[in-house]
């Protein structure tokens, strides 16, 4: 009688909160069996996240049970989920990479610490919370657990060097929490609404006395966003932090910089677009000048970074910095290429993510050994022997190699594999301009952005191509790694999605394309929203 | 048909990887074989080709982006993949010979059809993103053929310098061609080469110029990017053979050649171009003559020959351009045959030095021979290709295209340049196999095996047989290339070895006679001398390029790292609030903002007294948190009393009960923490002695707090002065009872209209206890906060030296009635939260001020009898409540499903029971326990594990000392 | 009987304290209130805390009275010795008594008594040699003291034992 | 006449309160010793206490009766954690 | 009143702010918890201030904004404390996590020279 | 909702009484924290306040809203009990911890332990 698929679109949030719940009180000693549920609930997650894009990317703008009115309540009141392309393709990039981090912890990582699963199902849920909710407060909620799940699991194996780089986190990013509270209860103060979509329609309809407000209360928003982001000069926590956490926590913490990204795209064009009236566009400059300086100095910082795990930190600035500059040049065209350019990225950094420990292991063996299994006592604690590193695969070296390749060629976005491709969509769209001439549809500004975006490309093929030799060539012939299989195969699987991506480019293309276009007539989708009718008639 | 040039390749790399590495045989067997089969498909389609049919393969790629698989293969494309397939095979050939059993071989040979794939990727493209791709493609898999024996450092640095120069050109090139296929409007070549004019007429012409020849440029190493060939010397020499003669280098001319049509012709091109390849023809030469390794001299004169194509190139007129393309083609004969000969050289003898090289026509003549004559050729010695194309090369210098001093310079430049040509080709032939027999050679030379000098035989047969006929030999394919560019411009030209007497021979005279005399004249001086030439070896080109890059990428990135990011949180935290005080104050400022009227009305003397007893609570423990850490917590606290007051005051009993529960939980916790912080001594510092620098800061730090308090003020007046929005909040109110079932429409909010947000509100809860749970597990307390504090130890000593006592008497009795207080309080503290529980959806209260108040009862109990008291009488199982909890809560959401309504769809009735009468029995009651559960849970969690630390760090402590005394013996 | 509510005088005082708050006689809540004490009763049990029973309840109205009383009087002392304090100092001291009062919770309510009533206060009791040392505000004849303390003390002994 | 009464008794006592908060709050402040400190705070709750009851007379609604009867219970919590801190140098053994 | 509660606002969040700013971890704690203070009296005052009219209908009451005080900033308050009371136990404990392993409660977790 | 001008006058005044003589007692407590001079006299200062004072103004409380709601109003005496039962604690440690600290740095005027004469000094 009832339709179970119409509650689909609440499982991502769900199950995994269910799961991690379900996961607390049972003990850490058989950590595998967590592991195992963990595993199912992520895979459970990651095929639900498959099926909804594939709703959304078939059925219109807006699919039939693309938004969930949570306790029945209609839309500006009651909290509502929504679905569309842009979200259904995050549940799907996320649910992907926790899958490979979660296979990967698997090996050994989780047993660093404690809950580790637990925390990981939460942090899911909580990202998927984010991508889905429709209400500015709600976002508020998911964005903490998120981050509450993600301090935890940067903290995961505790340690010096994670300690202060998760003080110097955490402290940060509550400060930028108490600035997300003032900014939506500011915009709420004068519109007396929390729906984005309500939002949106009563903006253009608001006393500019008012208006100035909500402008006033996006930007501390914006702030709030940035901070995750990471846009300089908000940024100094991330590649620290980072390199510090653990591998398959780092994987992981690739998107969680893209849950900010994705938030100012949403809001930004939801709020400040061309229906916004007055205040249309607003806050483009900053976006691009504060893009591009972070493009500068994450290029700068992987130039600068001796470790990998700081270079890879760096290499996600460079991407945040890419998108942001992107989404403030705000040329139509650019937006599918940026869409593209994020999925593309995401991927790489956490597939690289994932390798260096591998890699790294060969070299100096032990060090991490320490960090797993850093001695630990307490009451609660079992004791924790160190099992054997992975065993010694023949040839483990030549694919470690290979991987090491892709990630170079796709982190400096060279032909032939994705990164390619997403640079060359947003150059493309940047250079599709309206106008016959081009010498004068293109700004300086733009030009600008050009060469730093071919100026990044090089500093990360330069900074990938030293630090390759030297691990790979220079290193005298000593230990070659002993690597578990469950940990290179989820490198690889990532690394095979980004040639998947490159290979199946052009309907990828067209899917962002189209949700490119959802994000740039977001009104439609508003009204969508505010009349969906109640379920049970009433 | 075309893909395969493209798959086959690829393929057989892909296959080739998994050969065993010991199987050198095979592995070379089956590159050779694919190779073959390229080959011989090239030839197969030179009939459609040599009719004058354009092939064309599409397959789509990324259609909305203009970017396709578009391979085409017109005359000049099937000339080059002619090319690269036969010479691709000789070189096969030529390395599973030279190849040694020790080295990887696999690798090598799928690297080398790789390579092989993307050079005819780039011929075949017929989309010029696609050749982009290509292009870097080459660039990268040759970096991984140049660094093939890494073990070596030159290989490395060569391989690298290779790399980053050439993928830097390319991602040049790739914007230059960005920017054409925006002025044609499509990528696709042929619309390209259609629409010259658009492109040489267009404002940005220049731009693209200069961005594509810094792709063709760097590509076939041309002056100034020329330094990194004789780098990449240090590959293994069938690479050299094959990339460095015959086909990578020859990319950036290809490159030229195809678009010459549309960019050639202008004054820019003719400058650019020109000079260029000038300047590197010169140099080149000049430099080759100077080189002790032998393939050190190839490579420069390949940098010189290639700067001769440039040139003609850049004159702009069809015959040169055909003499371009002839040149490519014996460069490619002969220069690939001197490098196999160099290779053989080096193979037998053990080195590639001439100053030790000597005197080996008595040990290797046919090799010797054969060199001679590929070395001739290169000199340009008559009845050799090489004469043909340099002959036409001299006729086209010493043609007028445009009036200019580098016009007029050109033919001078040419002699001089073939005269130094000659020169070192000489030095070639007769330091290495004449002149005395060698001494201390690392190896006793001798011929080679047969079938490693075959491919020698062939390239340098072809050689003497295009030298000699010409027209009946390469003449048709030449044509059909040249057609196949120049269209309906095609010249008339004539490939005859005899043109009679003119200019150009005469110039080739001088050349030759010249070249001769000026080798003999620098004989003794170059047998000794050092590497490189006399003025130029001091600056090297590639020192140069090393050092800026290391100055660049390395030096200034990290100093501007260092100065542009900060590791520490300060800047972190003050750069966060500056930037949110703009962007606050940003829309205001532009927004023309205006102060609203301060209205003194209704104020209550009695509440601007709390408040000012508020604001001294929060300055003064803002003032006192450095030094007296225990004033400001109980400042805080009183702050915090004013803020529950508050609430009270402006009709918020909801948020006074949870402000109040909570802030009580969190001094609590403080004081638990503050036992493990370092003893500060606590002297209020005088301001005399501190450095100016901290008092700026400081006095910063204070204004931007000033101004983040103001900002905060003058918003929060502003739009609570104004009068309030039609908010959302007359929907709750009018439904809360009617719908909710509750008439405290705030916990009807919570629990209902907005459940999902308090769904994640515990959610959030439960993650954080976890984490302080798992990082408490790890908790290493700092040695001096490890003994119990002095309060404690000198009551137990006092215990302790008093027989009658027994130790924690003390405390026994400091806590005796206390303690049976707070154990009566117990009970009632769980009746009071029952109370708040039940009464939560009608009236202030509910789940989670329920669960605090609760978990304080539970605390109390800790104090009073301490951790291992409660325990031995409490089992509690925090983990397990708040997984009960949030399931619980998650299960009620659920249950709506059942009923066909969304997630967290409340139902509320009021049932009527015989004695107890009419009570509430909403779900959301039950939601509301899942809340309690956990928030009781997660509470006492944190609080007991925080607690645990006092029970667990000292015995920790010595169990690490323990450790780590055995860990010394 | 035992096992269902093992403190009987918490089960009745939680119950009284239930209906109380909820200001309401209903059957309904009467049972909650039961229930409640049920069970706290027992959470409470594990925490064993010292019983005691209750003599001569018929005393502890007027004891209790006889408190209120001396609440009164010694609020109204305490206020003037506040209110001069500046001009005479307050003569404050301490003063030992010896209790031989067994019940713990006894001893806990003439605490609170005690620390209530405004000018003494509980400071230390040694329970090995039975001696109670209390600060009295205003030490004018200490046999006083020590009188009201012992006369508590006797009344709150006919309550207990 | 009453409705005056009232309004300035109330108003009168509340100041008073607030007045009493200052002087434990000029305590906690001044201290001198930490004792003093916590025993100011005990009085502010107290005071507060008073204060909310007052509120709640002036409003005639007991709907803030609770929070004062958390603080009578539990708001006290805190400042026997402040003591025990003192006492033994930490809260919970 | 909104006068004396928005100047409350500000003092607040001057104080956090200027403990945030602070190089002592127990400073940048206290410097949270009243800036927490502060936004949730923000919050709260978004919906503008009403004396004695909490938001409690009478039983089968259909109330409106007329008679009582908007309630949804009091939800999002309460939403707020509470995970402003989670984060500051998860910092209490990572700054003594932090002054555990590195030995100073300086949040850099080194001295500097002179702070 | 009722409204406090609904009382009628006697109750009013003495609502008003109770309320003032209260909130006086309270003041001169917390006077006294301010006037003494030493803890241990300090020590009773708030006695007044969490005696007289709540006492007095809960009875106020209880007698206006038995008037107001015309039904009779107890629950004020928990406040009262609670109070007069918690506050002993928080005294009785804080004396204890001054006394112990006293005794610690042998501060004149302060009795030693009871009992074991020997030892003066824990």
């Amino acid at each position: 009688m009832t339709d179970w698929l119409q509650h689909l679109l609440i499982l991502p949030i769900l199950l995994p909160l269910a799961v991690g719940a379900a996961l607390i009180p049972v003990d850490e000693r058989n950590r595998m069996l967590k592991g195992l549920f963990g595993f199912a609930s992520t895979l459970a997650v990651f095929i639900i996240a498959v099926i909804l894009m594939r709703m959304a990317a078939n059925t219109g703008s807006l699919p039939a049970r693309g938004i969930y009115q949570l306790g029945n309540w209609p839309a500006p009141f009651g909290i509502v989920l929504v679905l569309d392309r842009l979200s259904a393709l995050m549940l799907c990039l996320t649910a992907g990479l926790a899958l490979a981090a979660q296979v990967y912890s698997m090996a050994r990582w989780h047993t660093a610490g404690h809950h580790f699963h637990s925390l990981f199902q939460l942090l899911l849920a909580g990202l998927n919370g984010a991508f889905l909710t429709g209400d500015l407060f709600n976002l508020f909620v998911f964005f903490e657990m998120m981050l509450a799940a993600s301090y935890g699991l940067l903290l995961h194996g505790s340690g010096p060097v994670r300690v202060k780089a998760g003080l110097h986190y955490i402290a940060i990013n509550l400060a930028a929490s108490s600035l997300f509270l003032i900014g939506v209860s500011l915009i709420y103060g004068v519109t007396g609404t929390l729906n984005m979509a309500d939002l949106a329609a009563k903006l253009a309809t608001l006393a500019p006395e008012n208006r100035q407000f909500v402008e006033t209360g996006a930007a501390i928003l914006g702030i709030a966003f940035l901070v995750k982001a990471g846009m300089w000069p908000l940024s100094f926590w991330l590649p620290p932090a980072y390199a510090a956490a653990t591998p398959p926590v780092a994987a992981v913490f690739a998107i969680l910089t893209k849950v900010g990204i994705y938030v100012i795209i949403r809001l930004h064009f939801l709020i400040f677009g061309a229906a916004a009236g007055a205040s249309a566009g607003f806050g483009q400059g900053w976006l691009v000048a504060g893009g591009m300086l972070t493009i500068s100095f994450g290029a700068i910082g992987v130039l600068a970074s001796q470790a990998m795990g700081r270079l890879a930190g760096y290499s996600v600035l460079v991407s945040s910095g890419t998108l942001l500059a992107a989404i403030g040049l705000g040329h139509a065209g650019m937006l599918a290429g940026a869409l593209f350019y994020l999925v593309s990225s995401t991927l790489t950094i956490s597939a690289f993510f994932l390798l260096i420990e591998l890699v790294e292991r060969g070299r100096d063996a032990g060090a991490d050994v320490l960090a797993v299994t850093m001695e630990a006592y307490g009451d609660f604690d079992e004791d924790e022997e160190e099992e054997e590193v992975g065993v010694a695969i023949p040839g483990t070296m030549a694919v470690l190699g290979l991987c090491f390749c892709l990630c170079a060629v796709l982190l400096s976005g060279l032909p032939p594999l994705s990164g390619f491709v997403a640079k060359f969509a947003i150059l493309r769209g940047l250079f599709d301009m309206p106008g016959t001439d081009l010498a004068t549809a293109m700004s300086a500004t733009d030009w600008t952005y050009v060469v730093l975006l071919i100026l990044s490309g090089l500093a990360a093929m330069i900074a990938m191509n030293r630090i390759g030799i030297r691990t790979f060539w220079a290193s005298i012939e000593g230990t070659v790694p002993r690597v578990f299989v469950i940990e290179i195969t989820p490198v690889v699987v990532l690394l095979a999605a980004c040639i998947f991506l490159s290979l199946q480019a052009g309907p990828t293309m067209r899917y962002m394309q189209a949700a490119a276009d959802d994000l740039l007539n977001p009104l439609f989708q508003s009204e969508r929203i505010l009349s969906a009718p109640r379920a049970g008639g009433q | 048909m075309l893909p395969v040039f493209i798959l086959a390749p690829f393929a057989g790399s892909l296959i080739a990887i998994f050969f065993p590495s010991d199987q050198r045989g095979a592995t070379a067997w089956f590159a050779g074989a694919i190779a073959l089969v390229c080959f011989l498909a090239t030839a197969g389609l030179y009939p459609f080709v040599a009719s004058g049919g354009v092939l064309r393969y599409e397959l789509d790629w990324i259609p909305e982006l203009g970017l396709n698989f578009t391979l085409r293969m017109d005359g000049f494309a099937w000339l080059f993949s002619a090319l690269i397939t036969a010479i691709g095979v000789l070189v096969v050939l030529y390395a599973r010979y030279y190849m040694a059993a020790e080295d990887p071989v696999p690798r090598f040979f799928a690297l080398f059809l790789a390579f092989m794939g993307s050079m005819l990727g780039i011929v075949l493209s017929g989309n010029l993103i696609l050749l982009a791709v290509f292009w870097e493609l080459t660039s990268i898999v040759s970096f991984l053929l140049i660094g093939y024996w890494h073990h070596n450092a030159h290989a490395r640095d060569g391989a690298r310098i290779a790399l980053t120069m050439t993928a830097m050109g390319g991602l040049c090139m790739l914007v230059g061609l960005l920017i054409m296929g925006r002025i044609v409007g499509s990528y696709d070549l042929d619309v390209v080469l259609a629409s010259g004019d658009a492109i040489r007429e267009h404002p940005l012409y220049l731009t693209v110029l200069i961005l594509l020849l810094l792709g063709a440029l760097t590509k076939s190493a041309q002056f100034p990017f020329h330094f990194w060939l004789p780098h990449a010397m240090a590959a293994p020499t069938p690479v050299s053979a094959y990339l460095h003669s015959a086909t990578m280098v020859k990319a950036g001319v290809f490159l030229l050649v195809r678009l010459w049509p549309v960019m050639a012709g202008t004054e820019a091109w003719f400058w650019i171009v020109g000079l260029a390849g000038l300047t590197t023809l010169l140099l080149g030469a000049y430099f080759a003559i100077f080189q002790q390794d032998l393939k050190g001299l190839l490579a420069y004169s390949t940098i010189s020959h290639l700067g001769l194509i440039t040139v003609l190139l850049s004159l702009g007129s069809p015959l040169a351009a055909v003499a371009a393309v002839f040149h490519i083609v014996n460069h490619a004969t002969f220069k690939a045959s001197l490098f196999m000969a160099a290779g053989i050289i080096d193979h037998e003898t053990g080195t590639r030095d001439m100053r030790k090289l000597s005197g080996l026509f008595h040990y290797m003549p046919i090799t010797a021979t054969l060199a001679m004559v590929a070395s001739a050729a290169m000199a340009g010695v008559p009845l050799l290709n090489g004469f043909l194309s340099k002959e036409m090369f001299f006729a086209e210098a010493i043609e007028t295209h445009l009036v200019n001093a580098l016009d007029t310079m050109t033919p001078y430049v040419a002699t001089i340049a073939s005269m130094f040509a000659v020169t070192y080709s000489l030095r070639f032939i007769h330091g290495v196999f004449y002149g005395p027999m060698p001494k201390d050679l690392p190896k006793k030379p001798h011929e080679p095996p047969r079938w490693m000098r075959a491919p020698v035989d062939f390239l340098v047969l072809a050689c003497l047989v295009v030298g000699i006929i010409p027209a009946q030999t390469i003449g048709p394919f030449l044509h059909t290339a040249v057609v196949s560019i120049l269209g309906d411009r095609t010249p008339q030209y004539s490939l005859a070895v005899w043109h009679g007497w003119n200019i150009p021979l005469i110039m080739s005279f001088v050349a030759l006679s010249g070249g001769v005399g000026l080798y003999f004249l620098m004989r003794s001086y170059l047998a000794t001398s050092v590497e490189g030439p006399p003025v130029f070896r001091l600056l090297q080109g590639q020192r140069i390029f090393e050092r800026v890059l290391v100055t660049l990428s390395w030096k200034w990135a990290r100093s501007l790292e260092q100065s542009l990011g900060t590791r520490r949180l300060q800047p972190q935290m003050c750069f966060v609030v500056v930037l949110a005080l703009a962007a606050g104050a940003f829309p205001l400022v532009i927004g023309g903002f205006k102060l609203p009227p301060l209205l003194i009305r209704g104020v209550d003397p009695a509440f601007a007294l709390l408040w000012v007893i508020g604001i001294a609570c929060a300055v003064g423990s803002a003032y006192q948190a450095k030094f007296h850490r225990l004033v400001s917590l109980v400042l805080l606290g009183g702050a915090g009393l004013v803020t529950c007051i508050t609430f009270v005051w402006l009709s918020a009993p909801d948020l006074a009960v949870t402000q109040l529960l909570v802030e009580i939980v969190t001094t609590v916790l403080i004081l638990l923490g503050l036992r493990w912080l370092p003893k500060r001594i606590e002297q209020p510092e005088d301001t005399e002695d501190l450095p100016f620098r901290i008092r700026l800061r400081r006095l910063r730090d204070f204004l931007l707090a000033i101004l983040a308090g103001g900002g905060m003020t003058l918003i929060a007046y502003t739009v609570m002065t104004r009068p309030l929005p039609d908010t959302i909040a007359s929907y709750f109110l009018a439904r809360a009872y009617t719908e909710g079932g509750g008439t405290n429409v705030v916990n009807v909010i919570l629990v209902d209209f907005r459940g999902f947000d308090t769904l994640g509100e515990i959610a959030v809860l439960s993650i954080v206890a976890l984490t302080v749970f798992a990082l408490l597990l790890r908790f290493r307390p700092q040695a001096d906060s490890l003994e119990t504090p002095e309060q404690q130890r000198v009551q137990n000593a006092f215990d302790d030296d008093h027989p009658e006592r027994a130790t924690g008497d003390s405390i026994a009795e400091y806590l005796f009635v206390p303690s049976v207080i707070m154990r009566w309080m117990f009970p009632v503290t769980g009746l009071l939260a029952a109370y708040l529980f039940l009464r939560g959806h009608d009236l202030p209260g509910g789940g989670f001020a329920a669960g605090i108040a609760m978990s304080i009862g539970f605390i109390l109990q800790y104090m009073s009898g301490g951790t291992r008291w409660v325990e031995e009488r409490l089992r509690i199982h925090p983990l397990r409540w708040m997984s009960i909890g949030l399931l619980v809560a998650v299960a009620t959401g659920a249950g709506s499903w059942l009923f066909g309504y969304p997630f967290l769809t409340s139902h509320a009735q009021y049932a009527t029971l015989p004695i107890i009468g009419k009570f509430p029995l909403a779900s959301a009651i039950l939601f509301d326990l899942g809340v309690f559960s956990l928030v009781l849970g997660a509470t006492v969690l944190i609080l007991i594990a925080l607690a645990h630390q006092s029970v667990r760090a000292p015995r920790a402590h010595t169990r690490a000392v323990r450790a780590e005394k055995e860990g010394v013996r | 009987m035992r096992t269902w509510f093992p403190f009987p005088l918490l089960s009745i005082a939680l119950l009284l304290m239930w209906l109380l708050l909820n200001q309401s006689l209903a059957p309904g809540s009467i049972l909650i209130g039961l229930f409640l004490g049920m069970v706290l009763g027992w959470v409470t049990l594990k925490l064993h805390p010292a019983r005691s029973r209750l003599h001569r309840v018929s005393r502890a109205a007027g004891f209790a009275l006889q408190v209120i009383a001396d609440i009164i009087r010694s609020n109204i002392a305490v206020a003037s010795i506040i209110l001069r304090a500046r001009r005479v100092p307050a003569n404050a001291g301490f003063l030992t008594v010896g209790l031989d009062l067994e019940d713990e919770n006894a001893l806990a309510l003439l605490a609170c008594i005690m620390t209530a009533t405004p000018g003494t206060a509980w400071l230390e009791y040694d329970r090995r040699q039975k001696i109670l040392l209390f600060h009295v505000l205003d030490v004018q004849n200490e046999e006083l003291w020590r009188g009201t303390v012992k006369r508590y003390e006797a009344a709150l002994k006919e309550i207990f034992q | 006449m009453t409705e005056l009464a009232i309004t300035w008794s109330v108003l009168l006592s509340q100041i008073m309160l607030a007045l009493a908060m200052a002087c434990a709050l000029y305590r906690i402040v001044r201290g001198p010793r930490a004792q003093d400190r916590i025993l100011a705070l005990d009085t502010l709750y107290i005071n507060a206490m008073l204060m909310l009851l007052s509120f709640g007379i002036r409003s005639a609604n007991t709907i803030y009766f609770e929070t004062a009867l958390i603080i009578a219970l539990i708001g006290l919590v805190s400042s026997i954690a402040f003591a025990k801190f003192l006492m033994r140098g930490e809260v919970i053994e | 009143m909104e006068l004396i509660l928005s100047a409350g606002i500000g003092a607040l969040t001057a104080s956090g702010v200027y403990l945030l700013l602070r190089p002592r971890t127990y400073q940048v704690i206290i410097g949270l918890s009243l800036l927490s203070y502060a936004v949730n009296l923000f919050i709260f005052g978004m919906g503008r201030l009403r004396v004695n009219a909490p938001p409690v209908l009478d039983p089968g009451g259909v109330g409106d904004l007329a008679r009582y005080t908007d309630p949804v900033p009091q939800a999002l308050v309460l939403t707020a404390i509470v995970i402003g009371f989670a984060m500051t136990a998860l910092f209490l404990v990572v700054l003594l996590a932090s002054r555990g392993f590195t030995g100073t409660d300086h949040v850099d977790g080194r001295e500097q020279r002179h702070d | 909702m009722s409204h406090l001008t609904d009382l009628p006058a006697w109750a009013a005044l003495a609502v008003c009484g109770l309320l003032l003589l209260g909130a006086a007692t309270t003041l001169i407590g917390s006077l006294g924290l301010l006037r003494l001079s030493d803890f241990y006299e300090r020590l009773h200062a708030p006695t007044i306040a969490t005696s007289g004072g709540t006492i007095l103004i809960c009875l106020a409380s209880m007698l206006c809203f038995a008037v107001l709601q015309s039904r009779w109003i107890f629950h004020e005496v928990l406040i009262i009990l609670f109070v007069t039962v918690t506050t002993p604690v928080t005294l009785m440690l804080l004396g204890q911890a001054a006394l112990y600290r006293d005794r610690f740095e042998e501060r004149q005027g302060v009795p030693r332990k009871p009992k074991p004469e020997r030892e003066n000094s824990p």
